[in-house]
């Protein structure tokens, strides 16, 4: 097992690699001249000029791009101007807009999008599995249609609605949460909390129609394999064949889905953290890209692709760890 | 068994049920074991009839749910699966249930503690256990009754325990559920107690792995240790050893005896094997259709049956001690001395060698194995599970590549040529496979199936194709006007016959037959196993049988090649290997079988203990 | 481009500016002028010190440092922290749109032409450490926004100061007494040696290069971590780059040297990254801090405006801003049909401004534009309408000049325009303009750019699309800075961004703008603007579309409004929360 | 030995009638299947008809109504209800006066068309990679996932942005998004086709197509494809809504259709500023998007259930398990089969 997660996390680091080329590539090709933007509204060519050889933007991209690479493996020195700034590897380079190193802002970001991914998670599996396991039992009744109905009600809806919906309803008419803007963990656990409730659960009801159907067919499958009518031919109560036996049964794939919608997550939830104004990953991204601040592009880039690949072995080493009968190869 | 519609089975010619067999004194229970005062019977069962609404199939155990999901649209409205069923069992008594597929001897298993419940299922008639009405019962008395009172063993021991929780856990759980009172702790003991018991060696340690690091036989033990764990009065076991090899069913039964002789509890043995039968239990209840058919003490309807549906059993199941006489397969030989070419040899393979897996855990199939196969003749392949047989049947045939080793057809070295120089041979090499569902194509018609290989060998006249297919669905037996139909419209069987006429369609020199008969019932079997003994006569064909039931493989082999762990251990004419078998593996092997008469059984039982 | 008052770039902010844009009119169709933004002058009582101001924005505040802001930074937060020579006279309306001292004891002393300006500090200046402010700091302040590393800043100090287009900044440039041009020949005084005259140079130091920065305290790129203030408020806290500050009182500052900027609040924090729409509702609610807060970048939007028009206590709550800006269709002569000026009158008789006013969010957001000049007087707009053509357009007087120019059955051209969904260049006002034009038997092909390509394609010389969506901004209200770099010839510029879109080399032009630039009466010299503007109009190289206003919604406690025509934003420097 | 017919005894018609009846069957008997399919076919002809029923409205979708809308007040439509009137059936676009009824119905193409679109490219890539994946040997297959895994890992959004910023101006837009959306998005697709192939490959009547001497292509052709056919059709289903989302989501973004073209995509992220002041405007396409996704979900998931045999006999007590028959290994990826576009939250 714990060769099989070496192996992929070496072929993981393949995938970043080729990342950073494509997106490299992708830049190469995209319109807008980042030393232009960089200078401000109205430069004159020789400023531009300076900043163009500033940024190194006047070299080809391929000396860009090795830079780049090595200032991830043994680090870069960059001038403040008035002094020397050494950014040690990895290092991912140094803003084009505002001269901040690129793992700065990532860290700044960080504990946002993670806070917003977390808590999310939390409510999306309550509701998800809850759902779930609810209309597997309840198979064809009246809740399973009216839950299904929900959680489907829940994915059909664009975030950007159900979020602004929630925002009119309960901080604009209701006044009862504050308009999310994002408060520390460290700083205050209980405003914290409260101003990402709304988020979270934009989020969670996007999220949980996927886990609750998940849940309900692999419960579904559970329910049918055969250890389960050996319980109940050895008159284990009902509810406890469900709860021990069934739900353990259902959990693995929950599992590991989880983990891999976490790790996309970490990627930043663009369109919530836009909306909810929450200085996340995606919030950087969506205005990196736009000003073409390709170290910050490709650090963010390769932040998500890094998550990703780590969830997607994640996932398949918990699928094992929970599934015994699951082969890693 | 896989899937065999409980229509399937009324294979057999109608007449054989003659209204006067099923005379009810014939049924009466007490009957058979006269002078014995019964009180209070373990089992009673009277009138139970179980009829599952469409769409179900009989109770799964026989077939319904199908492996490999394409089989299968919708059943018929209704299916009777047991009709006005009675019998019943004096405590500590043993009663062997058995049947074809879609007798309905499982649903009668279910049904004795009442597992149709909320399964929409149609039951009537009483059924009491232990003193339990069991289909009055409420809920709280049934779970009393379930595990505490009767405890139940299933066939396929692996999926039967919860691969998530430790085996002792699973076993201190039921105990707790009837032993309210007791500590999780004590539980846990009891649990190592009852695996040591069934002869689980290092029990305390063994206690805490989960099933998948079980094999088979101690699975089985495990569910057994589960059974025992509340010191049930009866024990109904489900096919207990099906899906177990030879040996370890030996085992297995013989553990079952020694129990019950221990703890002189009842058992009900539901089972399709009358070998299974003979050495276990005092009565025997034949079932067919629902219906009882024959039920009296196991000497006397193993070794006398009236009921004429209970001869054919018998005269179907191939008998591992019996002398050669009217052999289905045997080759005739014909032309081997003709041609001097190789005295006829056809095909041989010499050192072939197959591996599996990558760089890290790679595993040997097939280890070093050389076999030669003549003209016409046939050649038996006997071995347990996981012995290698069905790689090398796939290699002769170049479906698999040998890892190292040459594999001649007619002198000429074909175990390295790719697929297109392989084209010319293909047609003369066939197979025919062990399960009639995988093996068909479940989206095309069986005629289409049977029309593929003639198509592929490039032949464009349809009118052509379709003479061909129907002559060899008729030669199969089959009515060609069932071109079109698909194969989930058939039995088992029939699925069987398409899969040979397919087969035959190139006009094979060599048929490799992996397991072909081990998914049918025995009477099938024996059709299924008549016909390739008449094609082959007809067509001169040599044959490769592949199979784990060593009765079968006597039955049909000229020549037999004992197979162990990839290696061929013993290899010689029938009668050498059967009668002077020369490898203790062998010898183990033949001890193993079931034998149809009591007494024998009972003595092997007892050399075996000895042993 | 010159959007002082606008960060263009985030996504947010965008969004903001539409939402900005919208504004006006709770206060209402009636009053689109200074006076009414009095409106605002919050509930009666008198303003007084102490609370907490919360600022709202969308744009983080990253850049802070006085080198790399493109302007004044306005009323906004910057201008809390850094104190310039002179700066923009804060009071509402018209009068708001003139240079006052600041750290200067007057608006600077010109030598007869122009070309020599003197300044005096005032006494008793300090920074945030209690260390005096000197001559050389300033200058320091301006040398350094000539480096690479702190690149951002408005072009005139390099087009104005003498041997500014060569000099790199005191990174690279390590002479000792750096920029020559500017003198410092003692502790108090600063000598501005220009190419040529510019009577403007007191309106240009209100900028925020002209801000004093200690050489001791200079940490390059990273200064804008924690800038040295010369204001009422210093830096306590810098989160998120600029994502989250709280300003605190400066000691050292004086109210007795600072006329300008009131300081109410005893603490100011501003969050930003948020939603525009969020950022106006949390407004409108006014929930716990929310009551004192107000926003310097973002604006009420139409739907919020249909919204707030309704409510009378909010209506209340809205300050109208102005803006020297126009958006316009520009054309590039050198492409054709447009080198042929009836087709531009064509087009410019087609337009149904009525549609574009409305796709701009409405008469509140947007007041109809004939002029290339704001409406207003310190810009010397002088009212024209070259080419007549009513509310709603005049499709038919289109078409004749069509076909004189022998497009008489119908003429198929494309419009360029960004894709951002921002109300001056984005596709809402572009499918304005399309539809007009449908009527006068022009086919517009729309061909919609990602904002970083379109402004890389409408600011090239070379492949400058034949029409396109255009808007010019002023960086201080004057003729001048709206005028010269988009008519003026010798501004088209190849390997930088080019806004002469026309590509006009008129010398007769060229020569009056240098004639204008020589006027130090600014009065005088917005006249002339105005006449100059007007010539240029009847060549029908833009078509004026509309000049935005600005509604500016602000917390319930909020008191002490002012919102100067300066750039139309809500003054933070005057605002109250007592 | 009696003769064969005696266990071919059995004839056809009297057993289990064939699957395809059966499916119809079933899914007729699904009340919601039929009414989410119903809702379906009313919105394709909604969509077809547009300008014949806008037409009959007497509009069309691009035409401004200055006269129509207050522009005091942000142009918010005069009249209530957003303005809907005899002329105007859905009233009126804030800001313009354009028709809504004709923009919905337009729309409706758009959205359609570019949601249809995208799950033809995402079913079409994924059969191709899934089938390789499944085939090919084993480097392949690394390859091939290895690859996935770096589209995955690429935020959707920047490469959209990317891509139709570098994409020459008049390139169809709706094209171009149906390919960004398409080629960005059919890993769950090959995933499966993958599984199943894998799964396929082992049983033996694909063996005895090659024993027939039948080459890859035909044993492609003849012997998997129509297997793989039912789950992947279930599965498109399932992909349509989320691929009329993800339209949405990058209009909402600014990088969706081109105006004056409505989607209703478009349509919702210029109208969520409009909440309060005018509902009807945002209520309008929203409430489209939300039937047809659910129409399309339910259809996806009952489909499923219909082509499914396991989904009937669960939850009877038996076991599956066959003689020798080893319990099925299970499909490690079957998880990310589960998941839909990460570009939407």
């Amino acid at each position: 097992m714990t060769g099989y997660a070496l192996r992929r996390l070496g072929g993981g680091l393949l995938v970043l690699f080729l990342l950073t080329v494509a997106v490299y590539a992708l830049f190469y090709v995209a319109p807008g001249d980042p030393a232009k933007l960089a200078c401000g509204p109205r430069c004159n060519p020789g400023q531009i000029q300076q900043v163009r050889e500033r940024l190194e933007l006047d070299a080809p991209v391929l000396t860009q791009y090795l830079h780049f690479l090595q200032g991830l493996v043994a680090g870069r020195d960059f001038s403040s101007g008035t002094a020397v700034l050494h950014c040690d590897a990895p290092c991912l380079g140094l803003s084009y807009q505002n001269s901040s190193p690129v793992t700065e802002l990532l860290a700044d970001r960080l504990p946002v999008t993670a806070s917003l991914a977390l808590g999310s998670m939390v409510l999306w599996l309550l509701l998800g599995v809850g759902t779930g396991l609810l209309s597997a039992l309840r198979r064809g009744g009246t809740t399973e249609r009216v839950l299904t109905g929900l959680t489907l009600a829940g994915t059909a809806t664009p975030v950007f609605i159900t979020g602004l919906l929630l925002l009119m309803v309960f901080c604009a008419y209701l006044q009862w949460l504050p308009f999310p803007s994002y408060v520390p963990l460290s700083e205050d656990p209980e405003q914290w909390a409260w101003n990402l409730l709304l988020p979270w659960t934009a989020l969670a009801l996007l999220e949980s129609a996927k886990y609750a159907r998940l849940t309900r067919s692999s419960t579904l499958e559970t329910l049918a394999e055969d250890h389960i009518r050996t319980f109940r031919a050895y008159g284990v109560r009902e509810r406890s064949v469900v709860t021990r036996h069934a739900l353990r049964g259902a959990l693995p794939p929950v599992i590991a889905l989880t983990a891999l919608d976490l790790g996309t997550m970490f990627g930043g939830a663009m369109l919530t953290e836009e909306l909810f104004g929450l200085p996340g990953i995606g919030q950087l991204l969506v205005h990196s890209v736009r000003v073409v601040d390709l170290p910050v592009v490709v650090g963010v880039v390769l932040g998500t692709g890094a998550a990703v690949i780590v969830a997607n072995v994640v996932a398949d080493v918990l699928h094992a760890l929970a599934d015994r009968r699951v082969a890693l190869t | 068994m896989t899937s065999e519609e409980p229509a399937g089975t009324t294979g057999a010619a109608p007449d054989l049920l003659k209204p006067d067999l099923l005379k009810p004194d014939l049924l009466k229970p007490g009957r058979s074991v006269p002078g014995r005062p019964q009180p209070d019977p373990l089992v009673e069962v009277r009138d139970l009839s179980v009829a599952f609404p469409g769409g179900a199939g009989a109770f799964p155990a026989d077939g319904g749910g199908a492996g490999g999901g394409d089989a299968g649209g919708e059943g018929p409205a209704a299916v009777q699966a047991v009709d006005r069923l009675s019998f019943s069992l004096a405590a500590g008594r043993a009663l062997g249930i058995v049947g074809e597929s879609g007798s309905g001897k499982s649903t009668v298993a279910a049904a004795l503690l009442d597992l149709h419940r909320g399964t929409g299922a149609q039951v009537s008639g009483t059924v009491r256990v232990a003193g339990t009405d069991v289909r009055a019962a409420d809920e709280r008395e049934l779970r009393r009754l379930r595990g505490g009172r009767a405890a139940m063993v299933f066939q396929d021991p692996l999926s039967s325990l919860d691969p998530y929780y430790a085996i002792g856990d699973q076993i201190a759980e039921v105990y707790r559920v009837h032993r309210p009172d007791v500590s999780r702790r004590a539980a846990r003991a009891r649990a190592v107690e009852v695996l040591e018991r069934v002869g689980i060696a290092d029990a305390p340690r063994r206690a805490r792995s989960r099933p998948h690091e079980f094999s088979g036989g101690m699975r089985q033990r495990a569910l057994l240790a589960m059974a025992l764990a509340c010191e049930p009065r009866l024990l109904i076991a489900d096919e207990p050893t099906t899906a177990l090899d030879v040996t370890v069913q030996a085992q297995i039964l013989d553990l079952l005896h020694g129990l019950r002789a221990e703890t002189g509890m009842g058992l009900l043995l539901v089972t399709h094997d009358l070998g299974v039968v003979a050495g276990s239990v005092d009565e025997v209840l034949v079932m067919r259709g629902g219906r009882a058919v024959e039920h009296g003490p196991v000497g006397e309807v193993l070794l006398a049956p009236r009921a004429p549906y209970t001869k054919e059993l018998l005269a179907a199941v191939p008998r591992v001690d019996a002398q050669p006489d009217g052999r289905a397969l045997r080759g005739t030989r014909a032309g081997r001395d003709g041609d001097g070419s190789g005295d006829g040899v056809l095909l041989e393979a010499v050192g072939l060698r197959r591996e599996f897996g990558g760089r890290r855990h790679r595993t040997t199939a097939v280890d070093e194995v050389s076999l030669t196969v003549r003209e016409g003749e046939t050649v038996g392949l006997v071995g347990e599970s996981g012995s290698g047989k069905t790689t090398l049947g796939r290699m002769l045939v170049r479906l698999l590549d040998p890892t190292a080793g040459t594999l001649r057809y007619r002198g000429r070295d074909i175990g390295t040529l790719g697929d297109r120089q392989l084209r010319p041979f293909r047609s003369e090499l066939q197979m025919v496979f062990q399960d009639p569902v995988s093996s068909l194509n479940p989206r095309r018609s069986i005629g289409e199936s049977v029309a593929d290989p003639l198509r592929a060998a490039g032949d464009r006249d349809d009118a052509r194709v379709l003479r061909r297919v129907c002559e060899l669905l008729e030669r199969v037996g089959l009515d060609p006007a069932w071109y079109h139909r698909y194969p989930h419209e058939f039995s088992g069987g029939q699925r069987q016959r398409v899969g040979i006429a397919r087969a035959l369609a190139p006009g094979p020199r060599l048929l490799v037959c992996d397991e072909p008969v081990s998914a049918l019932d025995v009477t099938t079997q024996a059709q299924v196993v008549g016909l390739l003994g008449e094609l082959q006569r007809e067509l001169g064909l040599a044959l490769v049988f592949i199979a784990h039931d060593l009765a079968v493989v006597r039955a049909v082999s000229d020549r037999v090649a004992v197979m162990r762990g990839g290696r061929i251990v013993e290899e010689g004419s029938t009668e050498e290997v059967y009668e002077r078998p020369r490898h203790p593996y062998t010898k183990g092997l033949l001890a193993a079988v079931p034998v149809l008469d009591p007494e024998v059984s009972a003595g092997r039982r007892a050399l075996r203990a000895v042993a | 481009m010159a959007e002082p008052s606008r960060p263009r770039h985030s996504a947010p902010a965008r969004r903001a500016v539409t939402v900005a844009v919208a504004v006006a009119l709770a206060a209402g169709a009636t009053a689109c002028g200074p006076k009414d933004t009095a409106a605002g002058d919050g509930a009666g009582a008198a303003p007084a010190k102490g609370g907490t101001l919360t600022v709202l924005n969308s744009a983080p505040q990253t850049n802070f440092d006085p080198a790399r802001l493109y302007t004044s930074g306005g009323g906004k937060v910057p201008t809390l922290v850094f104190r310039t020579l002179t700066t923009r006279n804060r009071e509402n309306g018209a009068v708001g749109a003139k240079a006052v001292p600041d750290l200067a004891t007057d608006t600077g002393r010109p030598s007869e032409n122009a070309t020599v300006w003197t300044y005096t500090l005032k006494d008793g200046l300090k920074f945030e450490d209690g260390s005096p402010i000197t001559s050389a700091d300033v200058k320091y302040g301006i040398e350094r926004s000539f480096a690479a590393e702190l690149s951002g800043g408005a072009p005139y100090l390099r087009d104005w100061l003498v041997g500014g287009e060569s000099y790199q900044g005191p990174y690279k440039d390590k002479d000792k007494d750096g920029l020559k041009s500017i003198e410092t020949p003692d502790e108090k005084t600063l000598v501005f040696h220009l190419k040529k005259p510019e009577g403007e140079f007191p309106l240009l130091a209100t900028q925020t290069q002209f801000a004093p920065v200690p050489k001791a305290k200079d940490t390059g790129t990273k200064y804008e971590e924690h800038p040295v203030s010369s204001g009422p408020y210093k830096v306590a806290k810098n989160t998120g780059d600029g994502e989250h500050l709280v300003l605190e009182r400066n000691p050292y500052w004086s109210e007795k040297t600072d006329s300008e900027r009131h300081a109410y609040p005893d603490t100011i924090e501003v969050k930003s990254g948020l939603d525009s729409a969020v950022i106006n509702q949390r407004l409108a609610t006014g929930a716990g801090p929310d009551a004192a807060a107000v926003t310097t970048d973002t604006n009420l939007g139409p739907a919020e405006l249909a919204q707030i028009s309704g409510d009378a206590g909010l209506g209340k709550r809205v300050g109208t801003g102005h803006f020297g800006y126009t958006d316009y269709l520009a054309f590039n002569p050198k492409v054709k049909p447009f080198d042929d000026p009836k087709v531009r009158q064509a087009v410019a008789y087609a337009v149904n401004r009525q549609s574009v006013v409305n796709a701009a969010g409405g008469s509140a957001l947007a007041e109809p534009a004939t002029t290339f000049l704001p409406n207003g007087e310190a810009f010397g707009h002088t009212p024209y309408d070259p080419f007549p053509a009513g509310r709603t357009g005049n499709p038919a007087k289109a078409k004749e000049l069509l076909k004189e120019a022998g497009h008489g059955n119908g003429l198929s051209i494309t419009l360029t325009h960004s894709t951002a969904k921002n109300f001056e260049t984005g596709p809402d006002i572009a499918t304005a303009v399309q539809e007009a034009l449908k009527k006068a038997g022009i086919t517009v092909k729309l061909q919609g750019l990602e904002d970083n390509d379109y402004k890389e394609k409408v600011h090239s010389v070379d492949d400058a699309p034949g029409l396109f969506i255009g808007g010019w901004g002023a960086d201080w209200p004057s003729g001048g800075p709206f005028l010269a770099p988009v008519f003026d010839g010798r501004q088209i510029v190849r390997d930088a961004s080019n806004f002469n879109h026309a590509q006009l080399d008129d010398p007769a032009v060229n020569h009056e703008i240098d004639e204008i630039n020589k006027l130090t009466d600014l009065k005088a010299a917005a006249v002339r603007w105005g006449a100059l503007d007007k010539k240029i109009g009847a060549q029908a190289l833009s078509v004026p579309l509309f000049h935005p206003v600005y509604k500016r919604l602000y917390g319930k406690d909020v008191k002490n409004v002012v919102i100067s025509d300066w750039d139309g934003v809500l003054d933070v420097s005057q605002v109250a929360v007592k | 030995m009696t003769s064969p017919q005696a266990d071919a005894a059995l004839p056809p018609h009297e057993v289990t009638p064939a699957r395809k009846g059966t499916v119809w069957r079933r899914l007729r008997q699904r009340p919601a299947a039929v009414l989410s399919a119903a809702v379906l076919i009313v919105l394709v002809l909604l969509a077809l008809g547009a300008p014949l029923l806008a037409a009959l409205e007497g509009q069309d979708p691009t035409t401004y109504h200055d006269d129509l809308i207050d522009s005091a007040r942000g142009g918010v439509p005069l009249g209530s209800y957003g303005g809907i009137s005899a002329d105007h059936w859905l009233g009126v676009e804030p800001g313009t006066g354009r028709d809504m009824f004709a923009r919905l119905l337009y729309g409706a193409r758009v959205s359609l068309l570019i949601a249809l679109g995208a799950t033809a490219v995402q079913v079409l890539i994924g059969v191709v990679v899934g089938l390789a994946a499944g085939l090919g040997n084993r480097l392949a297959d690394q390859v091939l996932s290895r690859f996935t895994e770096v589209l995955t890992a690429l935020p959707m959004l920047v490469i959209a942005i990317s891509l139709t910023a570098i994409v020459p101006a008049d390139f169809p837009r709706p094209l171009l998004l149906v390919l960004v959306i398409g080629l960005l998005s059919w890993f769950g697709t090959s995933r499966i086709v993958r599984a199943r192939t894998l799964a396929l490959k082992k049983l033996d009547h694909v063996a005895a197509a090659r024993l027939g001497g039948a080459g890859p292509l035909r044993v492609a052709r003849r012997e998997l494809l129509p297997s793989l056919a039912a789950p992947v059709i279930t599965y498109a289903a399932v992909l349509v809504p989320g691929n009329i989302v993800v339209e949405a989501s990058l209009s909402f973004l600014g990088i969706g259709v081109r105006p004056p073209t409505a989607s209703w995509g478009q349509m919702l992220s210029t109208a969520t500023t409009w909440f309060r002041a005018d509902p009807v405007y945002v209520l309008l396409p929203a409430g489209f998007l939300l039937v047809t996704v659910l129409a399309f979900t339910v259809l996806g998931d009952v489909v499923r259930t219909a082509l499914d045999p396991r989904e009937r006999s669960r939850l009877r007590i038996g076991t599956r398990a066959g003689r020798k028959e080893k319990p099925p290994k299970k499909e490690k990826h079957d998880v990310r089969e589960k998941r839909e576009k990460e570009a939407v939250v």
